[in-house]
């Protein structure tokens, strides 16, 4: 699993909206020196956003004392985010085979995980004992031909 | 969040400023949109200049507003909506939903006749 | 030791530069809604860059697999920052009892511990078992009359 | 870190650029300055505008070239000095041995006469 060329930064705060900025911006300076364009850094920081609110909100039910965790890794090729909670899950299985139309106009919530997976190359969820829900989220850095690094 | 509200020819035009994002902002907005309901104001234009932070709540929000309006014979429009915002609408075919302006004067010219 | 009203966020990072600014990102974010004045922020800012920077040139031998931890934690009365590395340590008893004059024009180092020992409220340091030195440094909010919090 | 070197009336302005922080930085300006002493110029002022990220190396750095320059009859004069910068010289007690300005007019012509 462990890569030498990898570079990784962890990052833990309260279940709290006030520190997704910070991570936001953790995480914008940590891709700075990666091949992304301007689209693919604001779709990772999209991202991210929505893997953390969820950890905060349906993981953590915004407890500030439970924190949340984020695992940024630098691959040559790829950006890897893993986000953990301290919740009991949810039946990731079941609900990634029934995403919901996120274009309905009578749904005020229930778009987090398609657009994550829409905007990411691979978005997974384990379940860590004794923790919580771990998301993971991949993003390839692509060559300006399109192709993948 | 903190939403000021300005009237321009019949059209309310919201001044959004700060992180939307879901949590308290949600009963926030909802409050907003039926008092202007309860007011016979219906025409109303969100100005996004100033939101800096957003998620997918954010945009449900919006979206239950539109609803909620058209429901009652109103629209919802945006105006200055950010890349982000752009990108939210667009991977979730929220973008047919929305009219987007960059200008405030086209926004609240574009009820005219309505 | 734990605080019920303190609010701590964790960041590891691997022991490169480049790094520093991340770190001083964070803290400025971390420390926004404290009531420090501009000079007192500065001064946590100048701190916490010499703390990281020790951390990874002496503790981690500049080691990028090596990683610098730092936990930022908010209390009412003051913020404490805890900076943790990998190293073997070093008497620091006897160095805090001899720090040099920072003064000295022929000397192009040896100023840092002076600098936090003079800009923060304390500074010390602990041998960690199994991991390191860990250097603690706490700031203390005063109010607008100079008395603390 | 980058130096770009200018000359005006006989004084070496070197404008930094980026971090200042020791490592690589300290061999990089004992080598500027060694080779600004071969070409027999030694009025130097260091524009620090430029300087975003600054540690105490970063000031040592500053007076070892100061101290070398001195010693070979020259001198080290600091320009547009953040805050930060400021706040590490005054507590070192190093700002009474630098002498800084805002303008670089003022700080070249501060050499006329010497
Ligand atoms: N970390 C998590 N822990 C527990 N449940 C989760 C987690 N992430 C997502 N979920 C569940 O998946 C549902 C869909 O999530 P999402 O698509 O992000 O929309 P939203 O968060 O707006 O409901 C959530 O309503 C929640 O029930
Ligand atoms: N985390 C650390 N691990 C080991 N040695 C340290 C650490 N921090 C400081 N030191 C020792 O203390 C000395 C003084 O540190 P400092 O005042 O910050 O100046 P400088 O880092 O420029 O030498 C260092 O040279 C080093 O020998």
């Amino acid at each position: 699993m462990r890569d030498i060329m990898a570079e990784s930064v962890i990052i833990e705060f309260p279940s709290d909206y006030k520190y997704l900025n910070m991570i936001d911006m953790v995480c914008g300076e940590f891709i700075n020196d990666m091949d992304f364009d301007h689209e693919a850094a604001n779709e990772v920081s999209i991202s991210i956003i929505e893997a953390c609110t969820n950890a905060l909100e349906h993981g953590n039910k915004c407890c500030p004392e439970e924190s949340v965790r984020v695992c940024l890794t630098k691959h040559p090729d790829r950006l890897v985010i893993e986000v953990f909670d301290h919740g009991e899950g949810f039946d990731f299985k079941y609900y990634l085979k029934h995403i919901p139309d996120p274009s309905d106009i009578h749904k005020l919530r229930g778009r987090g995980i398609f657009i994550m997976k829409h905007m990411m190359d691979s978005l997974y969820f384990d379940m860590v004992p004794e923790r919580g829900i771990k998301v993971t989220l991949e993003k390839m850095i692509r060559k300006q031909s399109g192709e993948v690094a | 969040m903190r939403i000021q509200t300005k009237e321009r020819n019949g059209v309310i035009v919201l001044v959004f400023q700060g992180k939307l994002m879901g949590g308290p902002d949600a009963d926030y907005f909802r409050d907003v949109v039926h008092k202007l309901i309860e007011q016979g104001k219906r025409r109303v234009v969100a100005d996004l200049s100033g939101v800096n932070w957003i998620n997918s709540t954010g945009v449900g929000i919006l979206i239950t507003g539109y609803t909620t309006l058209r429901k009652n014979g109103g629209d919802l429009k945006l105006l200055r909506v950010s890349t982000k915002i752009r990108s939210i609408l667009y991977v979730t075919k929220l973008n047919l939903i929305f009219e987007c302006f960059e200008n405030e004067d086209e926004a609240v010219a574009s009820f005219e006749g309505d």
